[in-house]
């Protein structure tokens, strides 16, 4: 299990290295760099005329001259080293301020999402699959298929509609405005999560359609096979005879993909951020592009592909810990 | 006389059964899932239409109507306080201007009736960009009115229109994207399938790597890379490429573990013994019992690409009008004004929904029917 | 224009009288028989001598709460200690207000839509009045010309503080002119806005409350700007001087405590790159740092002062030693708290006002919101009001130095710009676009309701809906339409356009339906939406077809002392192109591209306007020629004008008059006195 | 029936097999195959038994080159029997030409070094047919695409009618139904489909054969029925066999010799009846007695092997049979039996096979 646990942690770190060069080149993709943008905000204004001259002199300042191997090693090189991640340009302070509160935030949306998925797709797809053919079978089988087919970014606008004309929801951040700023304490958290359902609930849609499909399917397969067929034969209660065997086997392939349940949350964050007014690292990413704020965005990507790459690795920890099988397949 | 011709009909099915290629098998196969049956209908009319647009859409998608802004859609009907005719109908429409909230409401006016009328004469367009037809599936009757049947926008343009051309151009781009990354999976998951050993293990790590990155805020990346000054057809080529530029890890790993499976299967090393090149294993063995996997999976990686799409031009960073597209309509009625004042804006959303739909049921269905032989033992 | 009137000092102390009756507690509504010097408000001898009276100070029962959330300051002295000798009177509108509350305000980011808070609490030497007419007095107590324009001396308030309780003094104007942007140690350019013909003023502090301007070349109109402008003209020298060796023999050890690198990199930490006030505040670059210090921002006269600031948003307080008071002598404002939320997502916004959660909200308010938020008024108790914009008048002006020769020939030809003028169906943009609620117009280099030398019917011209007469026009030029219905170049291509714009510019539909009109008419029309910054790039680099924008900055206060808006190539932020031609005359020639006549006759013309106060004859005169150059070369190609937008504020929110104008141009509230807003609890 | 087709010398075939630890990757050769040697003379039917995981099948895929042996050689002994030139017409006459020296030329041959464009030529002289008729069918080719596919693939005919003919031939020969030629594989049941294989891996003429247990997963009839085809068309066509199978009886039937492997290892090759009647090794013995007899009479006392076949990776030393052979004694561990011919034409591994005697008088009663 220890060697098993550190073979994949060295493989995690090659697909780090390996995620934070197809970043940077990313990163470097775009015509143009922030020069040209710091130039405008500088002298806005100011009633001085900017020459190619300055911006080359801002490009010399910020470091953007060098070349972009170069960068990418200095880079990626303060980054392991120092836990620097550079220089956030249009807030004039350092990417780990920039993104620092928002990371959690993030996370805390990210955690919210995956809860409310595995509460609702786990024990559903195991119903569905039980009442197979069933009306509710059915029924569950339409909700989950609109999950996947509703672009969530509607599903977020309508609902950011109906929570806040129906239910007076707070909108717009993930705090209210008294809580914002107040240090961190148990109201706090409890205003977080006041604050996070919404976009939550946006997210988990899509994933806890996967997820039911998922579930159900195996729970079928599992149901079908003979050793729950003797077992009703013996007379073992239904519901114990679910939980003894198929239910637990059934959440397997539902840990197996939890980094592809994060991969997801993460892809439609954005969007979803951008549509509720949220202020955390999706958002800040979109900003970050439209500015050519270049090493926040590099930063929040690898961050957010970090946190997948990592939450891949626990589900292949925890997998081989539930299935010991897996171990040697792999 | 029935007693004899039954066992006849019945043989005479077994025996097209017999001399069923794989196609008609998985077309029968296919057949029998009424759900995928009734989604491909429906995505079929949906292309179809798209293809059509010029004629379809009675105007063309950024004609306007300054008369009537933001106006509800307009149902063509058969009765009135007048009484009832045999043609369609609908009301003259004034529009006024609320003199508080300075919002413009469409009044019919039920003394006026337009006929409509199918396969009317309307403005001329150029059907496939070259044959010109002033011919449209249906219009109105009179010169100057204007059928509006999903309403309009603020700048009085037709809704149904522009959805019809939206269609177009957001099915072409699911069309294209998962072209080019099917033909990017065919390269890579094909030399990493066929190749194996060191060559697999680099495609496989890079595979990895790019399946880990989340796929939107790449994509973000990718398109605010996109030039300013491009034109709309180079953008619209550009997302194409974009979606299909990292689109492709799935397919891949889909097509190298279906190659490596084949690659070992009987019939493949019985041809290899029979002398065959590696051409003709591949040509005549290999990629015709892949293809109905590699179709579902093409099926299957539709949504995503539309789904794509429709956020990034939500967010701004796909097309931009005057370009027209699922995405572009939905970013336009992306408001509280719209939910409120004019939700039959919201009208392309159903379209983006039915699609997405459609594509997983028949994804489905064709998941079922692909291995049309799983059965036969 | 008022010119100001300096007030004797000796007067005021010849009119202090012991024990008189409790002063009338005046509203502009209902003033008692009380007629001040300037409008709506009084000095405090002024005040205390019509009313004959003795006005009693009172404060903000919070104000110690409020002034513990200021990090580094001490504890208050009594109110009447923090106000100035002198401090400023002021008539609130309707009622006396009562203190407290907390104004939520909303702003896209961090740097991005806040100029609307940032006018709420803004403060400088001197502002303009709600009538948009008349400059008062406001930090400064009184101001003095003299004869030619070249000398201005301010008299400040005796007594009057920063917000840390140090005193405010004619040093701390003289440091900020000297000592900050002229010192290139600090900042390495000098700003252009700042310098006259190129020179820089002399500021000198004379005494604790006398400073004086000293200016290279005649600027009669320079406090039409000065009273709207977002710089303010003071810094604290007694904070950011301590930084400096020229001020602090110990700067170099105190740089070193507080991490700063060099003399430069400590201003710019407080203080920024330049008058702009909305960059990140110290709490936002470094919070550590700030924590290390001991002071959260500089020093500031406004009336309100930042006490926290991150990516969500920023939380003011009020100001303990602000310097004004009511006619009761409370001490403003009264308002204790405001918070400004960054809310980027338009509908957010809205649905915020909606549900009554924003207190004031201006700034960026979209015409076409309005119906939707008038309808739910009574569900969110606010008001939405519509208020007459200056500046938000929408223009197309081709690029007559476009890199392309053929290009630059047909749009140098003002039958070109006539013809695209004519195939506008104005009316129709009007109310597609504007609700009906503009004024179909031409456009020229200034606002016809704020300077005496446009008036509406001037703009007249080429603005009704004629496309027979359009396509006459282009067919006069040669440009002949092709089998396709597309109009050829000279050289045989066909003339395709590209609009290239940014939506806080103009309005998207605008474009799609210009790009539908001009399409008519035969010309193949591209439409792109890039982001400002984009669009400011491309069309600084001279690499826009048309330029487009709202024709802001040209109103009256604007134009008297600055007239890069007509003139070319504008400025980095709100590029008018044709650098080539500006080039060419700065060079003398030698560099860039000669500009027709009428662009050199401009350019003279404009450097003689700015010579003359604005509202003379001559001035007038200069005005009105510079006006019929560009109308005359349709130089811009104007759409509709008087455009209203709507604002909105919680009916909790008193003392709000009706907006007179909703304009950058007046620097958006200032004029209204948001000091003495207050807030029905 | 004395000329040699086949000549297998000391022929192993090792699989790298990888363990990774946690900074290195251990590399061990299995050796599925390990230093084999017996002939297969022309027309000749060798039977190949053994349990599951001897490495039967990888002997017959060796010998065929779908896996490249690691050591030790495969003669072909060509000689121009059937020679077909006198036949081939036109451009197929002209395309062999090149090769005709190659193919048809009279002599050995080594297979096992041949490079492989050669050898996709050669490939027409031998063929396998599977053990599952189901997945060696693509099911995606018609019966008649099929069975043209060696004469197509390596490229021995072009002509459509002259391959028509051909597969009609022998598609007759293997008693398929001519109009079933125009079917799919799944119109077919196992048998026929089995047909359908032999069809194709004779449709080249070949000489050599191998049938990796080309009939247990077909019912008991059918079986029968193939095992009649087969030899039917061994007379036929003088084709040479390589009958791998682990059901005895089967290969008793059909087999003019049979091999008897153990762990990559042949322990004993004899003519039929020899090592049915008498066989010298202790593992050929065992597998015998688990047949059951026709003889109702006769005692059925199988002899229980214990514990499970040893794992190549760790064979034992010595003979390999020793861990479960109930004759074991202490030289067994120590010194590995030789590969000797004890009586003419019987080879045998054990070093006591002349003390044993194993005699099956009850098995004379089943002949």
């Amino acid at each position: 299990m220890l060697r098993f646990t550190a073979e994949r942690f060295v493989g995690m770190i090659v697909t780090m290295l390996l995620v934070s060069l197809m970043v940077f080149i990313i990163m470097e993709l775009p015509p143009g760099d922030y020069a040209d943008r710091y130039a405008f905000r500088k002298y806005s204004g100011t009633g001085v005329s900017v020459t190619e001259a300055d911006i080359q002199a801002i490009r010399v300042e910020l470091g953007l001259d060098k070349p972009m191997l170069l960068r990418y090693f200095d880079w990626i090189g303060n980054i392991v080293l120092h836990g620097d991640f550079g220089q956030a340009f249009a807030f004039e302070t350092s990417v780990t301020k920039v993104i620092g509160d928002k990371a959690l935030l993030t996370t805390a949306i990210l955690f919210g999402t995956l809860i409310i998925t595995y509460l609702v797709s786990i024990p559903i797809g195991i119903y569905a699959a039980v009442k197979r053919a069933s009306f509710a079978d059915y029924g569950l089988t339409t909700f989950s298929y609109l999950g996947l087919a509703l672009p969530n970014f509607l599903l977020a606008l309508i609902l950011l509609y109906f929570a806040n004309r129906w239910f007076n929801a707070d909108i717009g951040g993930l705090f209210s405005a008294e809580m914002k700023d107040a240090p961190w304490s148990l109201a706090k958290a409890g205003d977080l999560i006041a604050h996070l359902w919404l976009p939550a609930i946006v997210l988990a849609w899509s994933a806890v359609a996967y997820q039911l499909q998922t579930v159900r399917a195996t729970m079928s397969d599992e149901l079908n096979k003979l050793s729950v067929t003797a077992a009703r034969a013996r007379g073992v209660p239904e519901t114990k005879l679910l939980i003894k065997y198929p239910a637990r086997l059934a959440i397997n392939p539902v840990v197996s993909t939890i980094g592809f349940d994060v991969n997801r949350i993460f892809s439609e964050l954005p969007i979803v951020a951008v549509v509720l007014g949220l202020t955390e690292l999706g958002e800040l990413l979109l900003r970050a592009y439209l500015d050519l704020d270049m090493y926040v965005a590099g930063a929040i990507l690898l961050l957010l592909t970090f946190m997948i790459v990592f939450m891949n690795f626990i589900s292949d920890i925890l997998l081989a810990w539930l299935d010991p099988r897996i171990k040697l397949g792999g | 006389m029935t007693d004899t011709a039954k066992p006849d009909r019945d043989e005479a099915q077994r025996l097209r059964y017999y001399s069923a290629s794989q196609w008609t098998l998985i077309w029968w196969r296919f057949r029998r899932h009424r759900a995928a049956m009734v989604a491909a209908t429906i995505l079929g009319i949906m292309a179809l239409m798209g293809v059509f647009a010029e004629v379809v859409a009675p105007y063309g998608p950024t004609s306007r109507n300054a008369s009537y802004l933001d106006g509800p859609p307009q149902l063509p009907m058969f009765c009135d306080r007048q009484g009832c005719s045999i043609r369609p109908f609908v009301h003259g429409i004034k529009t006024e201007r609320d003199p508080i909230t300075l919002r413009a409401i469409s009044v019919p006016d039920p003394e006026t009736r337009v006929y409509v009328s199918f396969l009317a004469r309307g403005e001329q367009v150029r059907l496939f960009g070259v044959i010109p037809t002033d011919i449209h599936l249906f219009g109105l009757d009179h010169d100057k009115a204007r059928l509006h049947l999903w309403g309009t926008d603020d700048l009085g343009r037709d809704v149904f229109s522009r959805t019809i051309y939206a269609t177009r151009t957001s099915l072409s781009i699911g069309v294209m994207g998962v072209l080019i990354s099917f033909v990017l999976a065919l390269i890579i998951g094909g030399t990493a399938g066929y190749a194996g050993g060191r060559v697999d293990g680099g495609i496989q790590r890079v595979t990895e790597v790019v399946r880990v990155v989340p796929i939107i805020p790449l994509y973000m990346g990718l398109a605010a890379a996109m030039p300013p000054e491009w034109s709309t057809t180079q953008v619209y080529f550009a997302m194409t490429l974009i979606l299909g530029l990292f689109g492709w890890p799935t397919l891949a790993r889909r097509i190298r573990s279906q190659l490596l499976s084949i690659r070992n299967e009987d019939y493949v090393v019985a041809a290899r013994l029979a002398g065959a090149r590696p051409s003709r294993i591949i040509g005549q063995h290999m990629l015709p019992s892949f293809t109905s996997f590699i179709i579902v999976d093409l099926v299957i990686s539709f949504p995503y690409m539309i789904l794509s799409e429709t956020a990034l031009s939500f967010v701004g960073l796909g097309l931009r009008p005057p370009s027209v597209s699922w995405g572009v309509m939905l970013q336009q009625a992306q408001s509280v004004r719209v939910i409120e004042q004019t939700p039959w804006l919201f009208i392309p959303a159903g379209f983006v929904v039915v699609a997405v739909l459609a594509f997983t049921v028949i994804g489905d269905g064709l998941r079922d029917a692909a291995d049309p032989y799983s059965e036969a033992r | 224009m008022t010119k100001a009137l300096l007030l004797s000092g000796g007067a005021v102390l010849a009119l202090t009288l012991p024990a008189l009756a409790n002063c009338p507690a005046v509203t502009v509504a209902d003033l008692q028989g009380l007629s001040p010097d300037y409008p709506q408000q009084f000095e405090l001898a002024e005040f205390e001598a019509k009313a004959a009276c003795d006005l009693g100070f009172a404060e903000n029962p919070e104000i110690a709460a409020l002034n513990g959330e200021i990090l580094g300051n001490g504890a208050l002295p009594p109110v009447s200690e923090r106000l100035p000798q002198e401090p400023l009177v002021v008539a609130p509108y309707a009622a006396i207000g009562s203190y407290g509350g907390t104004l939520t305000g909303l702003s896209r980011g961090t740097e991005s839509g806040t100029s609307d808070l940032l006018s709420v609490r803004h403060v400088n030497l001197v502002r303009y009045s709600d009538d948009l007419q008349t400059i008062v007095p406001n930090v400064a107590r009184s101001w003095e010309w003299n004869d030619d324009f070249t000398k201005l001396t301010f008299t400040l308030r005796q007594g009057h503080k920063w917000s840390d309780g140090a005193p405010f003094t004619a040093e701390d104007v003289a440091f900020w002119y000297n000592d900050v942007l002229m010192n290139p140690a600090v900042i390495e350019k000098a700003p252009g806005r700042w310098l006259f013909d190129g020179q820089p003023a002399t500021v000198e502090a004379i005494d604790e409350t006398t400073v004086t301007f000293t200016l290279p070349v005649a600027q009669p109109n320079l406090l039409n700007r000065w009273a709207i402008d977002y710089g303010q003209t003071f810094l604290p020298k007694h904070f950011l001087g301590r930084y400096l060796d020229k001020y602090n023999a110990d700067a170099a050890a105190l740089r070193a405590a507080h991490g700063f690198a060099d003399e430069a990199e400590a201003v710019n930490f407080f203080y920024g790159n330049s008058d702009w006030k909305d960059v990140p505040s110290p709490l936002m670059k470094d919070a550590d740092k700030v924590a290390a210090i001991g002071t959260a921002v500089m020093p500031t006269l406004e009336s309100h002062i930042v006490v926290e600031e991150n990516t969500e948003g920023r939380h003011l307080v009020a100001n303990p030693y602000f310097h004004m008071v009511d006619t009761a002598g409370n001490q403003l404002p009264y308002i204790s708290e405001i918070n400004e939320e960054y809310v980027p997502e338009r509908e957010v916004v809205n649905l915020r006002i909606m549900n009554g959660e924003v207190t004031w909200k201006q700034q960026a308010m979209q015409l076409n919101d309005f119906p939707l938020l008038k309808e739910n008024e009574g569900k969110g108790d606010y008001t939405v009001a519509l208020a007459p914009t200056l500046g938000q008048s929408p223009y197309y002006s081709f690029n007559r130095t476009h890199k392309d020769p053929v290009l630059r020939e047909i749009f140098s030809d003002v039958r070109f710009s006539q013809a695209l003028s004519l195939g506008l169906d104005r009316n129709e943009i009007n109310e597609i676009v504007y609700l009906g609620q503009g004024k179909p117009m031409q456009t020229a280099a200034a606002e016809h309701v704020t300077v005496p030398f446009l008036s509406a019917e001037d703009l007249t011209d080429f603005t009704e809906y004629d496309p027979a007469r359009a396509n006459a026009l282009l067919d006069e030029m040669g440009l002949a339409r092709g089998s396709d219905g597309v109009r050829r170049r000279p050289d045989g291509k066909p003339l395709s356009i590209r609009i290239t714009f940014a939506s806080q510019g103009t309005a998207s539909q605008l474009h799609e339906l210009a790009a539908g009109y001009w399409s008519d008419l035969g010309i193949q029309v591209d439409v792109r939406e890039v982001t400002s910054d984009e669009y400011r790039a491309a069309a600084n680099a001279n690499e826009v077809d048309v330029l487009t924008w709202k024709n802001d900055g040209v109103s009256g206060p604007n134009i008297s002392q600055d007239v890069t808006d007509a003139l070319f190539p504008g400025d980095p932020f709100n590029p008018k192109g044709h650098a080539d031609w500006a080039t060419w005359i700065e060079t003398d020639g030698a560099e860039g591209m000669e500009p027709p006549a009428y662009i050199k006759r401009l350019f003279e013309v404009a450097g003689a306007f700015i010579k003359h106060p604005l509202g003379t004859d001559e001035s007038n005169a200069l005005g009105a020629e510079m006006m019929k150059i560009h109308l005359d070369n349709m130089i811009k190609i104007g759409v509709v004008s008087e455009i209203p937008e709507p604002y909105v504020y919680a009916n909790a929110l008193k003392n709000v008059p009706a907006l007179t104008a909703k304009a950058y141009d007046y620097y958006w509230t200032y004029p209204y006195r948001p000091q003495q807003w207050w807030l029905e609890q | 029936m004395t000329d040699t087709l086949i000549e297998v010398r000391n022929l192993s075939v090792r699989f790298p097999v990888t363990t990774r630890k946690l900074f290195r990757t251990e590399v061990r050769e299995l050796a599925a195959v390990d230093d084999v040697s017996f002939d297969i003379k022309r027309g000749e039917t060798v039977g190949l038994v053994g349990e599951s995981g001897s490495g039967k099948t990888t002997v017959g895929r060796a010998i065929l080159r779908a896996i490249d042996p690691s050591d030790g050689e495969v003669i072909f002994h060509t000689h121009t029997r059937d020679v077909d030139v006198a036949h081939a017409e036109g451009e197929d006459l002209r395309r062999f030409r090149t090769h005709m020296n190659m193919i048809f030329a009279e002599g050995p041959v080594q297979l096992s070094s041949m490079a492989q464009d050669r050898l996709r030529l050669f490939r027409s002289r031998m063929s396998l047919v599977f053990q599952d008729p189901y997945s060696s069918l693509n099911p995606r080719m018609t019966v008649r695409d099929i069975i043209a596919e060696p004469l197509v693939a390596s490229g021995m005919m072009k002509n459509r009618a002259e391959i028509d003919a051909r597969v009609r031939e022998i598609a007759a020969r293997c008693k398929l139904n001519l109009e079933h030629l125009r079917r799919f594989p799944h119109a077919f049941s196992g048998g026929q489909r089995q047909r359908i294989c032999i069809a194709r891996a004779l449709v080249s003429r070949p000489d050599f054969v191998v049938c990796d247990e080309s009939v247990s997963a077909l019912d008991v009839s059918i079986q029968a029925e193939i095992v009649n085809l087969l030899k039917d068309l061994q007379d036929e066509m003088g084709v040479a066999f390589l009958f791998i199978a682990h059901d005895l009886s089967v290969v008793a039937q059909m087999s003019h010799r049979v091999a008897v492997m153990y762990v990559g290892k042949f322990v004993e090759y004899a003519p039929t009846d020899r090592l049915f009647f008498t066989p010298r090794h202790p593992y050929t013995h065992a597998l015998l007695s688990a047949i059951p007899q026709a003889d109702p009479d006769a005692a059925f006392d199988p002899i229980k092997l214990e514990g499970e076949i040893p794992n190549p990776l760790d064979a034992p030393s010595g003979c390999r049979f020793r861990t479960r052979c109930p004759h074991a004694r202490p030289e067994c561990a120590a010194r590995e039996p030789d590969w000797r011919e004890i009586a003419p034409d019987h080879y045998v591994a054990c070093h006591f096979a002349e003390a044993f005697d194993f005699t099956r008088a009850q098995a004379k009663a089943a002949e």
